[in-house]
């Protein structure tokens, strides 16, 4: 069976990133398909590469860019959401004149559509937020 | 054509789970996660409004956050389900949709 | 599910501006417009406040959105089904609520109202009959 | 030695508000701010259990954010005050103590 | 205040992992410590759920802060009010919660409990005498 | 009179941030000071230079950084708040061997001390949070 999946709120905050994390972890193990996560609303802010959380806590974004890594799940994080918030890739700071980018490995910045398509194409799909 | 909702506030905060519980139908299953799972203890000044649901619907709880919170199982109302993590994806895959109540 | 058109239902259950998430949710909508699904929006419990008149955010300084709502007609955006015990409750009624509407192609462009006011019993069978949910 | 407490959540959403009123005294001011201006509203499931209050405690709530809810003055409980940003201040000046109920 | 000594009184109203407010707040009590002034905690509402035993976090994957109650003590963070009707509400007793204690220095090193269960009338006394409330 | 304010959520998501900049503004044109402003939790996102709101949108990061030049105000970001979260200032950025930072302009990083000193030097304490 084939999910997608939503994060709506950031890393440790709440704990919705990582009920996803275990929830899609599981879905893998299980033989299901996960082709891709969509990070929504806070959710944007699991995708970025400077964040250093203490040695004795998970390492939220770690987690997932290994998943990406290894099953090939596509992670997609909202344009839209992400410019509010301060998440940026490369091209989009460029683009905007800003000197700096925070992305995270694994992650790519686009448009709500892959949201949609993704509630298209999955056979269920799963909202994780606040 | 059942539905999986997903409750994730505890109950004594937020209305969340009240509200969930007034749009389920008989075959539908309620999984309490993350601060959710205060909603199945028993013997609580929630308990009554969970257990006059009757038995259409099926009330299940995420035990590692239970586990989480140092809730015992004994604790849980008459007739709660736990599962774990597959179990959750289970769920997902054997109800034809998931709602989640945020 | 006929012809690959999937149902969608948007859920809404908060208020405006306290959180983004009313706001967030009609972007996802219009974007969600041009994809040719089936698609409705349900209001209850606090969401029902999203769609009240005079909303005025000048002196809060965020961004009024509630005249988009107005304009889902234009993006065949026709289904908001308002939960009348969330309305009660709040000591709402439909005419606090702005009026939308839409201009029905399949009856010479009548102008038609959007807003369906339904009970609780009528929205869960609402949400009971999606394809896909999306709670914000 | 009075406290001004506020609250910015909907009394419809959360227990925030309930719980402030259990802990006020005499001498207190309760200001709404944010979704915690639908709490001053009259004639709701929830305006009992504010009303119930008494004059002990000063109600207020924050124009703005009522404007920005499109909420009309004339739809507050009675002996409601309001007060704009600058009133705010005041009101946090003239109590000896703040505390934000979220 | 005397001696530019305040009062500094700590709430925890929301349930631990669901939400980081907690173990955040935690981490300012513990900086508050090194700063002599007259520190207090209170636990009501969901706040209540902090303090219970047997928290075991392993399979959420997130840390269990639980144990640092214990630690307060030597901290000399000794004063933890937990509202009785909280308790009550939610099917919670005194046993249910962690054996928190504290050496007295002013008594030859007693060892006594930290934990302070009071009504929700009392509470608001506690609330009402602090120079500082800080809300998490 | 000495106004002390915690900032406990993120730009956009939650009105907390906002509120605390009106509240704040008012304060100042009454004539009280407000020499320090701390985020703690999301509170630490607003401080992020790397945010690209919406043209009709208020810019949170601009009206802080505005107000901490024209009246002095500190802006204090806890850092171990804005570790885990990915906030980080040059300094840090090198020490811990991140390749970018992106603190914005009138804030700084610094320990939670800075919070409870706060509290002893404010008349009083505002928190705006969710």
């Amino acid at each position: 069976m084939k999910f997608g999946v939503v994060v709506s709120e950031g890393p440790y905050t709440h704990q919705a990133s990582d009920t996803a994390y275990h929830f899609v972890t599981a879905a893998l193990a299980a033989g299901h398909e996960v082709p891709r996560v969509f990070f929504y609303h806070d959710g944007v802010n699991v995708g970025t590469r400077l964040s250093i959380p203490p040695q004795d806590e998970r390492n939220i974004q770690e987690q997932w860019s290994a998943l990406a890594k290894e099953h090939g799940t596509d992670l997609v994080i909202c344009i839209a959401a992400a410019q509010r918030r301060g998440l940026l890739d490369k091209n989009e700071a460029d683009r905007q004149g800003k000197d700096a980018d925070n992305i995270a490995e694994g992650f790519r910045i686009s448009g709500l559509g892959q949201l949609i398509e993704m509630g298209i194409d999955a056979d269920r799909l799963m909202t994780f937020g606040d | 054509m059942a539905t999986l909702h997903t409750v994730n506030k505890s109950p004594f905060e937020t209305q969340a789970l009240l509200s969930c519980l007034g749009h389920t139908k008989a075959g539908d299953t309620v999984l309490l996660i993350e601060d959710g799972v205060y909603g199945a203890v028993g013997n609580t000044a929630l308990a009554d409004a969970v257990a006059g649901l009757g038995g259409a619907v099926t009330l299940a709880v995420l035990a590692p956050d239970l586990k989480a919170r140092g809730i015992d199982e004994g604790r849980l109302m008459d007739g709660v389900k736990t599962v774990d993590y597959a179990g959750f994806v289970e769920l997902a895959a054997e109800h034809d949709r998931t709602q989640a109540w945020l | 599910m006929e012809d690959g058109v999937k149902k969608f239902l948007y859920v809404n259950r908060k208020a405006p501006y306290g959180t983004i998430y009313a706001l967030e949710a009609l972007e996802v909508v219009l974007i969600g417009a041009a994809f040719d699904q089936d698609v409705s929006l349900a209001f209850l419990d606090d969401g029902v406040f999203q769609l009240t008149k005079a909303q005025d955010t000048k002196e809060i300084g965020v961004k009024n959105f509630s005249p988009t709502f107005r304009a889902l007609g234009d993006y065949e955006v026709t289904k908001l089904y308002v939960e009348k015990e969330s309305l009660d409750e709040r000591g709402l009624t439909a005419d606090d609520l702005q009026e939308i509407t839409y201009e029905d192609e399949d009856d010479d462009w009548a102008e038609k109202p959007s807003i369906i006011i339904v009970s609780r019993s009528e929205m869960a069978d609402v949400m009971a009959g999606q394809d896909v949910i999306l709670s914000f």
